[in-house]
């Protein structure tokens, strides 16, 4: 990021929530670097930006798309690196339509199951037809939802049956994927942009010129986006528009290119590579779902086909070596090394429908971890109320918070809406560890592991969860010895022997060692893996986490290397281990040109030297290291093999970065701006108002605002968007107990603009309460102009700012206050299942809310007035009848497909 | 502001702190200019100096952390600098009341006084680590010495004083003849440090960065020690009879005379805003009796002094106005300190002033 | 004996036989991003306790309101509209036209001309400043001065310390300090709110309290330092180990730099040029002039705006400086009151006779 | 000894030493000459990383006494340069915190207050409940006969600051086990 010549952050707060990692955008803007932020709000980022650009919350699509529009038409675009390295050219199937032509809608929505078959997407086969995924198109978008199979693909790019694909390298083709993207976004103009996010055409250009001057050979421009992102109905498309617009520029795979996801927690990118995750499995293998992958044949084909290219080819030596690293010896040949011992998901299981099954009495038992639900997700009141139905909750954590203690002091005590006599749950608060009482490893956000040595032992009754759940296992195996239920033979035959310590508890080197895997027969056995295209599928090795392969490597904890500064290397590689192999920039084959020359002398990083044969430079080549730029190996090879001297994404089964995502998404192949689930703003673009795969909760205790066009609109007139502060950690679990951080930041508190202040009677300092159609809270008011009335569609639209990081209940906190996320409802993008949280509809009013029964008829007379009831935002399709502002011109004949590349690796700052 | 029928059930908007209510009132009339942060230019209702910007009316300096017991003991200082000068004086001119009567007065009051700071003290048990160095530049330290050598003569002094009101009872063997001994010098030695002591006060309140005080550096020492001989001249003519009291009325109209001419002339001379304090609120309150009081007192003393319940009444008044005078004093610094405004504007006002006189090397903001 | 005012090497002035350069910060508030790494990570080193009484003050992003005993790094936030940049870039490119040399005599003329005929960049509607204040560890230190015990004295390091084990609380070097950054501590926490959670449970444990079992939580642990005047030590102890001091070894964004205080004045005339140099006339360093009234500042900062804005004294003059003067006129007033006590006297001593 | 240390009175340290306004070495407490940061005194220092957000700062923990007396930035760290942000500053605060619990608390079914119960037993119940309940809650097959091996009875939530060999240890139990609802705040 360092190495940047524009930086966009957008749908993040940098400089407020990564102050460190900001220190490299301070240090690009010192080298002269253009510095922009787009955000509602004018924040501490904004402040040291060279320019703040502020935007309704949701509607960045728009945006981008608009400078996407805005590099074709004025072809402004890194043409050889397109055409050389982005499926630009790919054809598409033609039966695909666009948005264009489907009232927003792409081709083969459901409208009874609201799911894409998403076959229609697909590349054009020459042989006729798309081509499928793996396993036939059977796959309907309903099952990819189901599995959250945007994120399933996190590492890279789904699968394809091959890799054969048409291409036009003159781009005329309407089927290409360069035409299809050019149509698609061609109405996503200044005045879209204007009327939609509320920023003007002077702002737009700024930006579009910042952006389209500081890409090409020569320069390169960084995006950094967060939560303000992935918190949408269609959070993972705004990544992709920025990821098609950072393809188009040629910033992907470059020194001070990419797209940073700036992530929260300290280990969020490990715990989705060795992933708590419902839909995972370590390494971004899927968990197996009931009907598709009843064999491990199905299941590695869908995986990765033998015959697309790249590495997840291989997919089936990384299933096998998982397999063989948890039931060791138990798994061989003849029983599909225990395929059969995972469990199999036939639909969601997230959160949000954990939360809905509790409140169904069909989850009993739940583990809250170092997290705070209580507080922490959306529609609190609702997540409380499920707590209440469990039958036992094991708290673990290092203080008393409020997911602990609401059955005493909740909110739904205060309101009488719970008695603590009533309520049958059985708690268990188990004191946790701090950072400083164990070892273990944390990935950070640019996919650096690194050890963290343990300083002391835990104090008093603490424990560390390694040992927690190891100890745990040891009972559970313990109890059952006995069984021969084969239910319990996953149990029974899991590998738990961990060398122990003193105290007996297991040593996390040899977990880590187990990630890493080993090789289990022939000369090595025993000796540890060093790369993961070691790892075989014929069970002599095995392997945790094939993508953390490499961590372990010659039996040495390659994450707890610590030489000062990273070493001599500009990648500064010996500090701590990148996934994978240990590679700092992804995709760095992109820094060279096609002939594999630096693009230029200032952008280099990666090059082919032609007398060694091989590629070398300031990093780990993320490229078979002796494919000649040119080489065109036969494409039938599959895997690695058939990747040509011209294909960097090396995880895409085409090699290509995608424009256009042939598959993989659930709700849609190109970005599309859609509203949010509530929104008094109706969608210029197309009558379709919010995105149709969106995953809806219609429930009494999950009721939206009426959106525009609605009766109602104006009970909840205003935006509100939820965000973090720097004096604070999330749900407040690591900072509120704090003495230092609370006083930084002591009391819950809304930000409005002067002009919102006036129209409602809000005074600065004094307190307000905001209304949603979920709940009221009440907050102190701080009145700025760092809050921006927006002039969307003609008519004003005030934002409300909410910090989220204060709640009720809890023991010993040193503040405590009304938690933003009670009034936000639960509506999921259907590719991560992640919530929206960044924009909501509310009413705001000054003085504080009333207590006791009177709030919940506050919260009910609202919701009268408006009308709303459970179908409120919950139908599928718009009707396109409806009045719009912007009626979409009569369309084209539909050109055919494209492509993108989902880039979720990001790069280097 | 109403939101509908649940207003009832609101909780009661609190009181507001100690310090929420402190923040409010020192904002005063610049929180309705700061309420958009520093931001001074716009929405300026009251303010007089289209100039003057803070930062959300905080105050720029600190003021002392002194209780009222620090004010007690500037009068107290000063009724004991005073007192020590008049039993000097009874000594040599051979007035044993009025030489009884100050020195036990002077050791009362620095006595008191003593104690008054002691207590003021963060912590008082290291209260002797004042004389644990000799800080020529800190009127603190200078003034402990001077509070310590004066208080040993005025306490042997007044301890012969004691020993004979008790008929020599007091249990002092053979030191009592050192004590006689003591006794004349100990007397002068108290006066030689009994101006200083008078004095000093004034100093160690200019020597801050609290804008009244520092501003009244030129004159204060004169208000101080003119207060002080007024109070103890007042004092004497309380406690002894008419007929030795002729030196004490005396002093108490020069001191009153002193006083009122050097606080007009000190007003005059302060940067006008940063005199401000001295005649607003409690301060200007008890600065405007205690010049009535001073001016009673004097007047009192010169047409009655020689009945001794005019004397009585006149010595009280000027008590009183001493009192006044230290207090009023205090609390305009302390007040000073905690509006900007006091420190901004005359300090924008002398930079400004040495700008335009060409001097543009002494600024601490350089471009 | 020392000097009471103008430029001067401190620590010689003070005695110092060890000769260490002058250590100092300079705070560029023009990359400050207002994260307040800086107020955590000196109340971590310093053991200080927690300040304020836990309510909003709704001044922007600030809820710690001024340096204090407890806060020896404060973050001040303002926000401001056009006119109040207009007027900061008016005030700047004033004091750019005043030609002043940042130094008498000392050569300063490049970064004299810098922005003058450079075309300012369009005003923005808006910014929010973010300014990270301490103690200025002053050329001619008031609190020092006044100080009676010598609890307060200047280092090898040119820096000023309170010693906490001698002060014994009068509060006059509160008054002393032009600057408002000294301040005695209170004995007491505020007194708890209508909230749970024991406030005094609050204050930072001392090293090597119990834990570890239930009687840690019940160990009410005292404000450490009561009655003590504090303020910011510019981490001596650190420094006598050649560390960084706390808050400008955490600044994320190296807006706190620690150095020799000649090389941070130099950065510090560097970067203003630079800022000039881009238009950006309202930049204007604080505390760089050995000339002003304290002597020049150990701590010198970047400022975008006029002092005043971010609670900094204009034009602050070290009280000490005027001491001899004052001195002079108490000496004058106690040899009036002497004079007048023995006019009294002599006069009722005549009348006496008669 | 007493006379030693009369000698050093500071007044007479004044005087002797040139310094006679008192303001440097001659007024320097026995305390202060003395003085050293914990710092450079710990017993020993740990190399660690960030528990917050995502950047992966470097810290080092000073130990003294088998407790944590600081945790400051790692300069050695490429990564933040020894730098860190207003939480990673409270990083020390965090391991002692005044509101920490160190003991295990249980709250009954219908109970009103929290227990006291020693681990071993607390971490049998829970494997007890653990169990009892993927027995009640157990899905062999899916409507269609699909195997589904699992219970939906069990659900996990965990915080993203666990360590990636914890989450591998959590995820591989759970797997095993037929737990599918294991979720993280990755998602939230």
């Amino acid at each position: 990021m360092a190495n940047a010549d524009c930086i966009v952050l957008q749908g993040g707060n940098m400089a407020e929530c990564h102050p460190v990692g900001f220190q490299w955008v301070s240090e690009a803007k010192a080298r002269g670097a253009v510095v922009i932020h787009v955000d509602p709000r004018f924040t501490r980022t904004s402040a040291v930006a060279d320019k703040h650009i502020p935007i309704r919350a949701g509607s960045d699509v728009v945006l981008l798309g608009a400078v996407i529009n805005h590099v074709i038409s004025n072809d402004l675009w890194f043409r050889e690196y397109v055409l050389a390295y982005t499926n630009a050219a790919t054809l598409v199937n033609p039966d695909f339509r666009d948005t264009e032509d489907l009232h927003g809608l792409f081709s083969g929505f459901d409208p009874e199951t609201g799911h894409y078959d998403t076959s229609t997407w697909a590349y054009a086969d020459p042989e006729g037809g798309g081509i499928d995924r793996p396993g036939g198109p059977d796959e309907h978008g309903a099952e990819q939802s189901d599995r959250a199979a945007g994120e399933a693909h996190g590492s890279g790019g789904p699968s394809l049956e091959h890799a054969k694909v048409e291409r036009d390298e003159t781009l005329t083709d309407p089927r290409t994927v360069f035409q299809i993207l050019k149509k698609h976004y061609a109405r996503y103009t200044p005045e879209m942009v204007e009327q939609l996010c509320g920023i003007s055409a002077e702002d737009f250009g700024y930006l579009a010129d910042a952006v389209t001057r500081n890409s090409g050979r020569d320069r390169t421009t960084c995006f950094g986006y967060a939560t303000g992102w992935t918190q949408h109905t269609f959070g993972a498309q705004f990544i992709r528009t920025a990821a098609i617009l950072q393809l188009l520029l040629g910033n992907v795979g470059r020194p001070g290119g990419g797209i940073m996801a700036l992530r929260g927690h300290a280990s969020i990118q490990g715990s989705t590579d060795i992933p708590t995750l419902f839909n995972l499995l370590p390494g971004y293998l899927p968990m197996p779902s009931a009907g598709r992958h009843d064999t491990f044949t199905d299941y590695v084909n869908s995986v990765g086909s033998k015959k697309q290219k790249g590495y997840w080819a291989d997919a089936d030596a990384y299933a096998v070596s998982l397999l063989k690293a948890w039931w060791g010896d138990k798994a061989t040949a003849e029983n599909d090394w225990c395929f059969d011992y995972l469990p199999r998901l036939n639909g969601p299981a997230g959160t949000y429908q954990t939360t809905v099954s509790m409140l169904a009495d069909e989850v009993e038992g739940y583990f809250v971890l170092g997290q705070n639900p209580a507080v922490g997700s959306a529609n609190g009141r609702q997540a409380r109320m499920a707590m209440s139905h469990l039958k036992w909750l094991v708290v673990r954590d290092l203080n008393l918070i409020e997911s602990a203690t609401w059955w005493q002091d909740g909110p739904e005590i205060e309101s009488g809406e719970l008695r603590t006599e009533d309520i049958g749950t059985e708690v268990f608060f188990l004191p946790a560890a701090t950072h400083v009482e164990k070892a273990g490893s944390f990935t950070q956000t640019q996919r650096l592991l690194q050890w963290r040595h343990k300083a002391i032992d835990p104090p008093g009754q603490c424990q560390s969860d390694l040992d927690f759940f190891f100890e745990l296992g040891q009972r559970i195996r313990a109890k059952l010895a006995d069984s021969d239920d084969p239910r319990d033979r996953p149990l029974l035959d899991l590998t738990w022997d961990y060398p122990l310590d003193d105290d007996g508890n297991p040593d996390p080197e040899s977990v880590l060692a187990e990630i890493n895997g080993r090789h289990l027969t022939g000369d090595k056995a025993g000796q540890p893996l060093s790369a993961y295209t070691e790892m075989r599928a014929d069970g002599s090795t095995e392997g945790g986490c094939w993508i953390y392969t490499g961590v372990y490597a010659d039996g040495i904890n390659q994450a707890a290397r610590r030489v000062p500064g990273g070493g001599p290397s500009p990648s500064q590689s010996e500090w701590g281990w990148a996934w994978p192999a240990d590679r700092r920039i992804l995709y760095n084959r992109a820094s060279a040109d096609p002939d594999g020359k630096p693009w230029s002398k200032r952008k280099s990083y990666i090059w082919w030297d032609a007398e060694a044969g091989k590629w070398v430079g300031d990093d780990v080549p993320d490229f078979p290291v002796d494919r000649a730029p040119h080489s065109m190996p036969d494409p039938d090879l599959g895997g690695p093999a058939a990747l040509t001297g011209d294909d960097p994404f090396i995880m895409q089964a085409d090699g290509k970065g995608w424009l256009y995502a042939p598959s993989g998404l659930v709700d849609g192949p190109l970005p599309t701006h859609y509203e949010p689930q509530e929104s008094p703003v109706a969608n210029s673009l197309y009558p379709q108002q919010q995105s149709p795969a969106r995953v809806m909760f219609p429930r009494e205790d999950n009721l939206d605002a009426p959106s525009a066009g609605d009766f109602g609109v104006d009970v909840y007139p205003y935006v509100f968007t939820t965000y973090r502060l720097t004096e604070h950690h999330t749900a407040g679990g690591m900072s509120r107990w704090l003495p230092y951080l609370s006083e930084l930041q002591p009391q819950m508190f809304c930000e409005v603009s002067p002009q919102l202040a006036a129209e409602r009677g809000l005074v600065n300092d004094g307190w307000a309460t905001i209304i949603s159609p979920r709940a009221a809270i009440e907050a102190k008011v701080l009145v700025s102009e760092r809050m921006t009335p927006l002039s969307i569609n003609g008519r004003t639209v005030h934002q409300i700012g909410l910090p989220y990081h204060w709640g009720v209940g809890g023991t010993d906190a040193i503040v405590s206050g009304d938690a933003a996320n009670d009034l936000m409802g639960v509506t999921l993008d259907p590719n991560t299942q992640i919530q929206e949280s960044k924009a909501g509809s509310c009413d705001i009013q000054p003085g504080r809310r009333p207590r006791g029964e009177a709030l919940l008829e506050l919260v009910r007379e609202y919701q009268q007035r408006a009308r709303v009831t459970v179908e409120t935002d919950n139908i599928r399709i718009t009707d396109p009848a409806r009045e719009i502002i912007d009626p979409p011109p009569a369309s084209d004949p539909p050109p055919p497909p494209g492509a993108d590349g989902d880039e979720p690796w990001g790069s280097r700052w | 502001m109403s939101v509908s029928e649940f207003d009832s059930l609101r909780p009661p908007e609190p009181a507001g702190g100690k310090r929420a209510k402190r923040r409010r009132r020192s904002g005063g009339g610049a929180r309705s200019w700061l309420g958009r942060g520093a931001d001074g230019g716009r929405d300026m209702p009251v303010v007089p100096d289209a100039q003057f910007t803070s930062y959300y009316g905080k105050p720029v300096v600190k003021p002392a952390p002194w209780g009222e017991e620090v004010a007690a003991y500037l009068f107290l200082g000063g009724v004991a600098g005073g007192s020590g000068l008049l039993a000097a004086g009874g000594q040599l001119t051979d007035r044993p009341k009025l030489r009884r009567n100050a020195r036990l007065s002077a050791l009362a009051a620095v006595g008191l006084g003593g104690v008054a700071l002691v207590k003021d003290l963060g912590r008082p048990e290291r209260f002797l680590n004042m004389l644990r160095t000799v800080k020529l530049t800190s009127p603190m330290s200078l003034g402990s010495w001077i509070l310590s050598a004066f208080s040993a003569g005025a306490g042997v002094a007044a301890a012969n004083e004691i020993d004979r009101m008790t008929g020599d009872r007091l249990p002092l063997g053979p030191l009592r003849k050192v004590l006689r001994a003591l006794e004349k010098p100990a007397g002068i030695e108290a006066a030689v440090f009994a101006t200083p002591l008078a004095a000093y006060t004034a100093v160690l309140l200019a020597d801050t960065a609290t804008p009244t005080w520092n501003e009244a550096r030129q004159d204060l020492p004169f208000v101080f020690v003119s207060s002080a001989s007024l109070a103890s001249a007042g004092l004497a003519m309380v406690t002894t009879p008419v007929a030795e009291t002729g030196p004490a009325q005396r002093l108490a109209v020069l001191g009153v005379i002193g006083d009122v001419t050097a606080s007009r002339l000190m007003h005059r001379r302060m940067d006008p805003v940063a005199a401000e304090p001295l005649h607003h609120g409690k301060a200007g309150t008890m600065l405007r009796w205690s010049e009535g009081l001073a001016i009673a007192g004097g007047i009192g003393t010169l047409l009655g002094g020689r009945k001794r319940p005019v004397a009585v009444a006149s010595g009280l008044a000027l008590l009183a106005s001493s009192v006044l005078t230290r207090f009023g004093i205090f609390e305009a610094g302390i007040e000073s300190a905690k509006n900007p405004k006091y420190t901004i504007e005359p300090q924008r006002r002398r930079l400004a002033a040495r700008r335009a006189a060409g001097i543009t090397d002494d600024s601490i903001t350089t471009a | 004996m020392g000097q009471l005012s103008g430029p001067t090497d401190p620590a010689a002035d003070a005695h110092w036989d060890i000769n260490k350069p002058r250590k100092g910060f300079f705070t560029d508030t023009s990359i400050c991003i207002g994260c307040k790494a800086c107020e955590v990570a000196c109340k971590e080193w310093n053991r200080n306790p927690r300040d304020g009484d836990l309510e909003l003050t709704g001044m922007s992003y600030d809820n710690t309101v001024a340096l204090g005993a407890s806060t020896w790094r404060h973050v001040a936030f303002v926000e401001q509209g056009h006119d109040a940049i207009e007027r900061a870039r008016e005030s700047g490119a004033a004091l750019v036209s005043l030609g002043m040399p940042a130094v008498r005599g000392g050569g300063s003329s490049e970064t004299v001309t810098a922005a003058t005929d450079t075309a300012p960049p369009d005003t923005p509607e808006f910014r929010w400043l973010m300014a990270s204040d301490v103690c200025k560890h002053c050329t001619h230190a008031g609190c020092l001065d006044v100080c009676p015990t010598g609890a307060l004295f200047r280092t090898e390091f040119s820096t000023v310390v309170v010693q906490a084990d001698v002060c014994n609380g009068c509060g006059t070097c509160v008054a002393g300090c032009p600057f408002g950054v000294i301040e005695r501590r209170s004995d007491g926490t505020v007194e708890p709110k209508t909230k749970r959670g024991n406030q005094n449970e609050q204050q930072p444990a001392a090293i090597g309290a119990n834990r570890g079992g239930t009687s840690a939580k019940s160990a009410k642990t005292q404000v450490p330092n009561a009655g003590i005047a504090q303020k910011c030590t510019l981490c001596y102890d650190r420094m006598v180990d050649g560390q960084t001091p706390a808050c400008a070894k955490t600044c994320p964004t190296t807006s706190i730099k620690y150095g020799d205080r000649a090389d941070m004045v130099a950065q510090a005339k560097e970067r203003v040029a630079q800022l000039h140099a881009q238009g950006m006339t309202e930049a204007r360093l604080y505390g760089a002039n050995d000339n002003d009234g304290v002597g020049g500042t150990g701590s010198v900062f970047l400022l975008l705006d006029e002092p005043e804005v971010y609670g900094l004294p204009p034009d602050p003059r070290v009280p000490t400086a005027d001491l001899p003067q004052m001195f002079k006129r108490a000496g004058l007033a106690a040899a009036g009151m002497v004079a007048a006590a023995a006019l009294s006297f002599v006069k009722s001593s005549l009348r006496g006779r008669r | 000894m007493a006379r030693r240390s009369f000698l050093q009175w500071p007044v007479l340290r004044q005087f002797r030493s040139g310094d006679v306004l008192g303001r440097g070495p001659a007024v320097t407490s026995p305390h202060t000459r003395a003085l050293e940061p914990r710092t450079a005194t710990a017993d020993r220092v740990v190399q660690s990383i960030c528990p917050y957000c995502a950047v992966g700062c470097g810290q080092k923990v000073y130990v003294s006494g088998e407790k944590v007396v600081q945790i400051e930035g790692d300069a050695d760290s490429p990564i933040s340069r020894g730098r860190l942000c207003p939480k990673g500053s409270a990083s020390e605060q965090l391991v002692n915190a005044p509101g920490r619990q160190y003991q295990v608390r249980y709250r009954p079914p219908h109970g009103t207050q929290w227990q006291s119960l020693d681990r071993d037993t607390a971490i049998d119940m829970i494997a007890d409940r653990f169990l009892e309940t993927r027995r009640r809650t157990w899905q062999d097959t899916d409507e269609s006969g699909s195997p589904l091996r699992r219970t939906w009875g069990v659900a996990s939530l965990g915080g993203a600051t666990l360590d990636n060999e914890e989450n591998y240890l959590i995820k591989k139990l759970f797997t095993a086990a037929g737990a599918v609802q294991i979720e993280n705040q990755a998602r939230i």
